[in-house]
């Protein structure tokens, strides 16, 4: 109470260690690869150069192919691609209504010993684009 | 009655000695009674335990739950060691004593060690018993994680059982605090032992100590004030 | 302390008051439909500026924390918690709208993504610092251990804002706040954005500023009389002085 | 007593400078300056909640005062009857901890002779602390302040639960402290009475201080 100023001192001492360590901490994680730690999805070139055992629910992640998008019935068939590797994945249920072909997609599922995905789950992974309707690229 | 100087002039002692001197005798305290850090103990063998039989037959799902089940485990173990800090001390009075003798950062860097040892033993015994019975692996990568891990996990944690000295409430409260602070431990303590590159997640696991550690020092000396 | 009229008056409500407006007119009206995502986009106008002032929120509590460290005055304690109270609204908010969100657009109310996750984690952490300040029953012991808490709880906030650069997520990088130099948004969209930020920042100055000023009323303390100078008796002890 | 020291030769063990304690509106500790010279001894008088206590932790450094300022020529010590050690340590071993903190060379040695001092039997020395006696606990802790023999020793109650015999221990602790040169706080209900000899008498009522010689 009686010495501020002192306090003050001793106190942005405190706050610049801190601010260092932060720094180094982020500078740290910035360099050290972390992106492919903690992933929530996986690439088709991930999944075929390490093919999974085929009990392992998984999940995986690109771009909806275009021109391979085609439904029979309830069931859809169309391709993810990471623009490297495309993996065939087959589906049944109502897709989302955003899903579309040249869009991001995750799906959940297996990867079936025949090479083909199958999945029970397809969610839309959206771009960090926003543009309007007939700009889209 | 010039010359009469103030008490006995002696040299503060330096501060591996005074935390070695303190972790000395935390340790004997720890290991002589069931109280304390000794319950922890049991708690952790039934937490394996238990999730042995939760978890099923299925050894591939045992052993690739392991890791990640003694981590949850130390963490929640944790919160009651939390108590080897300050309100262990608070109790039985010698708490005052240590304010008066200790310097706070000194204070602070013995605290750390002595927690770090006992979730070490925590997460070795858990990790033994996950060998055991649950079918899981010890590797390398993943003890060295343990050993970064619990840095930053003890060095937050002092910050906690000094908050939780003053008041007997909110041990509760103090739960909800370690485990988000352990997140990070949990999940690259987890992860180092079973990736096949590690380096990020040791990575990772020595700034979250940076981080810990600058922080839990920056504000510990507010939280011995009265 | 003497209770002085909020400097320029109406000012600020009415500012915050016409920028909700123009936000609102601008997000509903004024900015093109997304060209993917169609109209449920429009929650991002809602959704990105309650996060933004969240965080916004957070380093208003660290830095009233840092200040109530140095100066010892309540007065920076009541805005700490002002401060956490609305950061945790908002925090809430802006979770209950990605929901909101994520359900038409990705298809999935929640998914175990490290954004959601440490998001969840900040929100908790918050109100585990609002639980601390009831830990004590003197207001000063409160100020000191939550102030402490409040400089710690910080840290979520760059983990939060990073997790979707550090790992591979379901949810996007960000779009404004990103590496790169020029955003890729429309500039309408930004613009409407933009008003959605300054209305909430204003908004969020004025809550803040009420719920201070009601702390200040139900915790109000009559100031503490000043000693009067000399006052103190003056007392030394040697040895010998006694019988 | 005297009420200023002859030219202030000597640099104070302790010096309160009108430093005072407040709980919100409440005065727990009006203003008060207080100087204690190397080796003076001050009884604390007054009932419960008069603020002895809060005096005594303000000395030690325990407490912040609310104004005011405090100096201290080295180490302070504030000790309840029983403080200073963990149950289940030895009773030589809580003092050998205290010293071996303050950094005396030898302090298992010290720590015997602390305890020898304080009048524990010595088939006493090796029990756990927890399963002592309240008296007994008391004369631990008088070696505690004994080895650590700090600038200033706040002694917070010393001869509740004691006997005559016990109570002889405490000021024969107080007289060897004062002796080395420690400064000695040593508060109880009643200063005029029970707190052995002093060179000054202070009463405490509702936080605000009176001398009594």
């Amino acid at each position: 109470m009686t010495r501020p100023a002192q306090r003050r001192r001793t106190l942005s001492l405190r706050l610049l260690v801190v601010v260092g360590a932060v720094g180094g901490a982020l500078a740290l994680l910035g360099v050290s690869g972390l992106a492919d730690t903690l992933v929530y999805y996986r690439t088709p070139t991930e999944l075929l150069a390490e093919p999974p055992p085929e009990d392992e629910r998984l999940r995986l992640g690109g771009l909806v192919q275009v021109g391979s998008l085609e439904r029979v019935g309830s069931e859809a068939r169309f391709a993810v691609t990471d623009g490297v590797a495309t993996l065939p994945v087959v589906y049944s249920g109502a897709l989302p209504a955003v899903f579309a072909e040249g869009q991001g997609a995750v799906v959940e599922g297996w990867l079936g010993g025949d090479g083909v995905f199958v999945g029970d789950l397809v969610l839309v992974k959206h771009s960090n684009e926003y543009r309007p309707v007939g700009e889209a690229g | 009655m010039s010359g009469r100087r103030a008490g006995l002039q002696v040299r503060r002692p330096g501060t591996l000695r005074t935390v070695a001197v303190l972790v000395r005798r935390d340790a004997r305290i720890a290991l002589g009674g069931v109280d304390g850090f000794a319950s922890v103990l049991p708690f952790v063998a039934a937490g394996v335990v238990l999730a042995g039989l939760v978890l099923g037959p299925d050894p591939a799902a045992l052993r690739t739950t392991a890791p990640g089940l003694v981590w949850l485990l130390v963490l929640t173990a944790a919160v009651p060691l939390a108590r080897l800090v300050a309100a262990a001390e608070r109790d039985e009075d010698s708490w005052d004593m240590l304010r008066g003798l200790v310097p706070p950062g000194v204070l602070l860097l013995a605290k750390a060690v002595v927690l770090w040892g006992a979730l070490a033993v925590t997460w070795s015994t858990g990790t033994l018993l996950a060998v055991l019975l649950l079918d899981g692996a010890v590797t390398v990568a993943g003890c060295a994680a343990a050993v970064l891990g619990l840095v930053g996990v003890a060095a937050s944690l002092t910050v906690f059982g000094a908050l939780l000295a003053a008041s007997a409430r909110g041990a509760g409260l103090l739960a909800a605090l370690v485990l988000p602070a352990g997140l990070p431990a949990l999940l690259a303590g987890t992860q180092a032992g079973v990736a096949d590159e590690p380096w990020p997640w040791l990575a990772l696991l020595v700034a979250y100590d940076l981080v810990a550690g600058a922080t839990s020092w920056a504000v510990f000396p507010f939280l011995l004030e009265e | 302390m003497p209770r002085t009229p909020a400097p320029g008056g109406a000012l600020l409500p009415t500012a915050a008051v016409t920028a909700s407006g123009a936000a609102l007119v601008l997000a509903l009206l004024v900015a093109p439909e997304d060209a993917v995502q169609g109209p449920a986009q429009r929650l991002m106008y809602v959704h990105v500026p309650a996060a933004w002032v969240a965080y916004l929120a957070f380093a208003a509590v660290l830095v009233c924390s840092v200040a109530y460290l140095v100066r010892r005055d309540l007065r920076f304690d009541r805005c700490a918690q002002a401060a956490a109270e609305l950061g945790i609204g908002l925090t809430a908010l802006a979770i209950g709208l990605g929901m909101l969100w994520g359900r038409p657009v990705w298809g999935v109310w929640w998914t175990w993504d490290a954004r959601l996750v440490t998001t969840t984690v900040l929100l908790l952490v918050y109100v585990a610092y609002l639980g601390v300040r009831r830990m004590a029953d003197d207001p000063h012991v409160a100020a000191r251990r939550s102030a402490a808490v409040g400089v710690v709880a910080f840290l979520n906030v760059p983990v939060v804002h990073f997790s979707v650069v550090w790992w591979r997520t379901l949810h996007q990088p960000p779009t404004v706040l990103g590496p790169e130099g020029s955003p890729p948004i429309d500039p309408v969209m930004a613009w409407a954005l933009a008003a959605g930020v300054v209305a909430f920042t204003l908004l969020a100055v004025l809550v803040v500023r009420r719920r201070v000023a009601g702390l200040r009323a139900a915790g109000a303390e009559p100031a503490a009389v000043p000693p009067a100078a000399g006052a103190a008796p003056v007392i030394t002890v040697v040895p010998g002085g006694g019988r | 007593m005297t009420e200023s020291s002859p030219g202030g030769a000597e640099p104070p063990a302790l010096s309160l400078h009108e430093v005072a304690c407040r709980y919100g509106s409440r005065t727990v500790l009006a203003p008060l300056t207080l100087r204690l010279a190397p080796g003076a001894v001050c009884a604390v008088g007054g009932a419960n909640g008069a603020g002895k206590t809060t005096l005594l932790r303000i000395a030690a450094g325990l407490v912040e005062p609310t104004s005011g300022s405090r100096s201290v020529s080295g180490r302070a010590l504030y000790l309840r009857p029983g403080a200073g050690m963990r149950r289940r340590q030895r009773a030589v071993e809580a003092v050998a901890f205290a010293g071996a903190l303050a950094g005396r060379p030898e302090p298992a040695v010290s720590a015997a002779a602390a305890l020898a001092s304080c009048g524990l039997p010595e088939e006493l020395w090796r029990q756990e602390t927890g399963r002592l006696s309240a008296g007994q606990q008391t004369r631990v802790t008088l070696a505690v302040a004994r080895v650590v023999s700090p600038a200033v020793v706040c002694l917070d109650e010393p001869m509740e639960h004691l006997d005559a015999e016990g109570r002889a221990a405490v000021r024969a602790t107080v007289a060897a402290l004062a002796g080395r040169g420690t400064a000695v706080l040593v508060a109880g209900p009643e200063a005029a009475h029970h707190l052995g000899p002093a060179d000054a008498r202070l009463e405490l009522a509702a936080g605000a201080v009176t001398v009594l010689g």
